[in-house]
């Protein structure tokens, strides 16, 4: 097992469990009408966000997905403001503009979720080069899913970033399915980290229900990408707890693989190392009961938070 | 007569037309054993197999481009796009494929494409997944566009887009699917380039489309109540366009409102208006007036996204405007 | 003043631009060494480095996907497309993502993109190279439409693209390049939205833009031989649509013909006519009337591709029918 | 040296012979203002076209490029048709209507050139689709080229191909150019035929201007698409003998380079295997005399055809 300080153990966990509750309190909220449109839940995938934004400092980007809360509250997005988008209110990040699929933070870096799969992939490669071009060192990391892969701007996107060395670390979310179809009936390779090689890109394969060894993984990753070496393609091994959205249940997932993966559980995981190294469980209580209030204010924050203004909206139109 | 949904006369058309041309099939994304985003290929894979009911990955360009080629070679292939904002990573394939293939092989090759796709705003799906873009397409010479309203015209023009043998983008919208109608128990081809008139009247002609038409139906019922009789017609199809039978209309009434989800500038709706003007000139009133949306991608709040289309309420006062209101307005 | 050629101007403003911005940077197909197929960015890359004047793999979706994650994290990008043709491959990233973004992301974000490109008919480059299409920018709420038809307006606007915080495509014609003009020597940004009065006239505004805008000023000569006073104006650019010009010009006049190279239908020439009408329905005289494109692909022969688009002898022939022939027609 | 049929080379060199003095004269044609627009000539490339075709039978498919000459009249087209279409004439196997990009021939089986590069190549996976659908056994060769490999497209046709196991062999013409642009600023692979293992596709490398050894290597992938086997990606080795068209005068590239590839040209590395099979030099002399008389007569034809009549394509537009 990989030495990893105490600390970001209690971070990674904390954030984890933050998403985690984060999601189930969305459900609910859908439930009861306070949510509408698409939601596309993280749930079972929390460990890599939090694997792969734990290693990268406040100024380095992200590019989001679909799926994209994770990443958002990974990245450091408030959990009030990130509800109230998903309400569509005034005090959402986009101002009840977005919603789930396009949340964004130019102040956190998160150029944002996307509605279209794959599209997010040339535009963080677009980020590396402006982060280039100023001679910044930030880094790129671009979060993407095993049906982008197949999709044209993909390989676009990683062959341009690959010629000009670009700072950015693609991390391939494969949840084995796009919506209902299993990636292996997309697919012909055993990895989708293997595609790497035709843009002559380092590739590797990660258990992406393990924080820690996600984080791990990125470190070099980042490292090259940060020293001007070039980007690298990370596939992260992982599964969904349930349909595509809110509304599928899923009942293509074949019952025993979502029955292993959810006993490999990301937040579970997380727990157990903590108890491993040594944190009392009494810690780790006190850590979800925060984080409890936490989600808790963020979705009475969301009530609480006004519709946005109809007359603000026509009058910015006009102008478009 | 039956009165099926929407996309229950959908789902009878594609499956009517597999059984009598073999050379039908049906690609797109999540269509197979899931059926479909809107359920429109319920069951078919059961029928057909999966050899021409096919899921395919997330590659737009790829599987149009897949149709392109498939109908260039003998076949009628019936191409879904989950939705027509995702068509926009297609666009090579639809605009300088499949509309230019017939003119520029000198009429040796021809396209017998359908393109089977569905938009509009109403369910908060935000910016991205509630366009209406059918103008995109009208404007490309070699395309046809087909935008049924009701399940009987839906059925009747899928089946004709199938057995047209140049590439037709038939638009559906996504509010639609669970409206239900009468559709004839016998087979009923509805050719493409015929409008229908869908509520007759006489002061004041109101061109719409697609969901847009249920809307004025709705707002021509409160104007009857007001003492103004609306004409509604239903283009259908908006390559070819049924011009006739809109300029037959607007010289009867002398008056005309053309209704349309889309963003104002550059929509369909202008298109009309300046054609009817130059056509029926002579027989107007007053200039041709648009309703529209509002030139904004679509808002996810749901107050926003309605303040961003046009609503009943809006085609009412636009009609009423244009008459010259015939009982005093609260 | 300087009486230089289009292309020129264009460079001068690109260079200009990326002296005064180290933010602007060029990236496109050919356009380093090669200088571009028009030879627009010609040198460039000598005095500004390969950092700074990009050539890229054949991935146009990738690289103007790469131009909106720039413009968003800081940059100025000046994204080229060789034929506006090939901008149909990245329609998603302008149109869902780059035309959007400000919009989805509350005013948060911006994303200050340059899409240069190229279209228009007249080198017999048949269908695939050969289009005009504003019409399916122009409806893309979010986006802004230039189309110069001098060199002192190219230079100009494009200045005012690369500094505006929004993205623009901006559309050259490949008949322009060679054509000279005066261009001012001093700095001159020519602001977007504002349209040009490219000849006085009182008789009949005619409105045309790009290389349409050469053929109306030659047919506006020829008419003023016949004793026919034509306004010509030239919007420059489509969005922002300076329409007060355009109608004040119309409310003296009485009489409106749009001139076009696209297709007649669903082009901009029917969306200004539909305007118009609207605005300035009591001073028309007339209907708002189209010379446009054929409703086809253009064709490879030369006289077949002549015969598609709009030549001087039809709008000269249109304004008069507009006007009522002053003299005799032969 | 593998053991050919003389008959096939004869063939072979007759038709490798034809693409050179069609194009030859087509840039004479050029030049007097009988031909407008582009032109991209196959000229030092003919060995693919040649080779790759050679193999397969009547019914069979082709899918072209922009550089499609070579293709066209290697599938059996005719160099008058083919010439009065480059004309723009009323003979052309277009009718004038579509020029050097776009001539197609559905008799032929050509499913057509293409101004936009690496469409046809989803184009060809379609055509791949209707043969199965239909039962048939047809094999579709798709022509593509090393810029086309960096397009979206290209990557989600290949990998569709593969998943279906679809009959198509695709022939990549590494020129290694796409325009100025030389492949190695655009791919940082040694072979562009790694790329087929991203979609678990066999890929191989060939010389391409040894019609011979193209046509061997054919023999596997063509069988493999008929057998329903799936397909392969074939990236044949050439260069360009001139600019990226008529007009471009090519300085950019490498003299040596160029030089190099000349003296191993295609047409001549065919003679040579004639030669070496015994052929008298005076019977290769005769098929370049036939060869001449041929490619004259498609001028002559090309010449006295007439315009398209314009009012018959205003009679047609009117329809559309
Ligand atoms: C280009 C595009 N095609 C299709 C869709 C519809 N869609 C949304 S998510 C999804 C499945 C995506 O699967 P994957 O890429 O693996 O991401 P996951 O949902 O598994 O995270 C589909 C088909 C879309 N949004 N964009
Ligand atoms: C999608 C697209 N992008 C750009 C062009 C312009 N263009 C025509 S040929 C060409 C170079 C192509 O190089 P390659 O694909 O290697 O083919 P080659 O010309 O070398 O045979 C370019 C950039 C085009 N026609 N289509
Ligand atoms: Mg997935
Ligand atoms: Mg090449």
């Amino acid at each position: 097992m990989p030495d990893v300080d105490i600390d970001l153990l209690e971070r990674m966990y904390t954030t984890a469990r933050t998403i985690r509750r984060f999601e189930e309190r969305a459900v609910e909220q859908y439930r009861v009408g306070n949510i509408r449109g698409y939601l596309h839940l993280y749930l079972g995938e929390e460990a890599i966000a939090v694997g792969a934004i734990a290693g990268l400092e406040p100024d380095d980007y992200i590019v989001s997905t679909h799926r994209g809360h994770g990443h958002a509250l990974a990245k450091g997005h408030e959990p009030g403001p990130m509800m109230a988008e998903l309400f569509g209110r005034a005090t959402g990040y986009c101002g009840g503009r977005g919603g789930s699929m396009h949340v964004a933070s130019g102040a956190l870096r998160n150029l944002g979720a996307n509605g279209i799969v794959a599209a997010g992939v040339p535009i963080a490669v677009g980020a590396a080069m402006a982060v280039r071009q100023r001679g910044g060192r930030e880094v790129v990391v671009d979060f993407c899913s095993d049906g982008s892969s197949a999709n044209g701007v993909w390989h676009e996107a990683l062959n341009m970033a690959s010629i000009w060395d670009l700072p950015v670390v693609f991390v391939l979310e494969n949840n084995q399915f796009a919506v209902s179809t299993p990636i292996s009936a997309s697919a012909r390779v055993a990895r989708l980290s293997e595609r790497a090689a035709a843009y002559g890109m380092p590739g590797i394969t990660v258990d992406g229900n393990d924080a820690v060894a996600v984080h791990e993984a990125m470190r070099e990753p980042i490292r090259r990408a940060r020293a001007g070496e070039g980007p690298t393609l990370v596939e992260c091994m992982t599964y969904r707890h349930g349909g595509h959205h809110v509304n599928d249940p899923g009942l293509y997932l074949p019952p025993d693989e979502l029955q292993r993966w959810k006993a490999h559980d990301p937040v579970d995981v997380l727990r157990a190392r903590l108890l491993a190294s040594g944190v009392p469980a009494g810690r780790i209580a006190e850590i979800d009961a925060s984080v409890e209030a936490t989600i808790e204010e963020a979705v009475r924050f969301a009530e609480a938070s006004p519709q946005p203004s109809v007359e603000d909206f026509l009058a910015e139109v006009s102008a478009l | 007569m039956s009165r099926i949904k929407y996309r229950q006369a959908l789902r009878d058309a594609l499956r009517e037309e597999m059984l009598r041309d073999e050379r039908v099939f049906c690609i797109g994304e999540g269509i197979g054993e899931r059926g479909g985003s809107y359920k429109v290929t319920d069951g078919l894979i059961g029928e057909f197999g999966p050899g021409r009911v096919i899921d395919t990955p997330l590659s737009e360009a790829g599987f149009v481009g897949l149709g392109v080629g498939a109908a260039i070679a003998g076949s009628r292939p019936v191409v879904e796009l989950l939705f027509i904002d995702f068509l926009l990573l297609a666009m090579d394939q639809v605009v300088n494929q499949a509309a230019k293939y017939r003119f520029m092989s000198g009429g040796q090759g021809h396209v017998p494409l359908v393109i089977r796709t569905q938009g509009g705003a109403g369910n908060s799906l935000a910016a991205q997944h509630s366009q209406s873009l059918e103008a995109m397409f009208v404007q490309v010479p070699g395309l046809k566009v087909v935008m049924p309203s009701t399940p009987a015209d839906a059925k009747g023009l899928l089946k004709a887009a199938i057995r047209d043998d140049d590439p037709v983008v038939f638009i559906e919208h996504k509010l639609l699917y669970m409206t239900e109608g009468d559709v004839p128990d016998e087979e009923s081809v509805v050719p493409l380039g015929v409008a229908d008139v869908k509520r007759p009247g006489d002061d004041v002609t109101l061109v719409a489309w697609s969901h847009m038409l249920t809307k004025c139906l709705t707002a021509a019922e409160e104007l009857a109540a007001e003492g103004i009789s609306v004409e509604v017609v239903d283009p259908r199809t908006l390559v070819p366009l049924d011009i006739a039978t809109i300029v037959a209309s607007v010289r009867r009434t002398g008056r005309l409102v053309v209704a349309q989800e889309a963003p104002r500038r550059g929509g369909v709706a202008g298109e009309i208006a300046a054609e009817v003007s130059e056509r029926a000139w002579d027989a107007l009133r007053g200039p041709v007036v648009r309703v529209a949306g509002r030139n904004t991608p679509i808002p996810f709040n749901l107050a926003l996204e309605q303040a961003s289309i046009p609503q009943i309420a809006d085609i009412v006062a636009t009609v009423r405007g244009v008459v010259g209101a015939r009982t005093p307005v609260a």
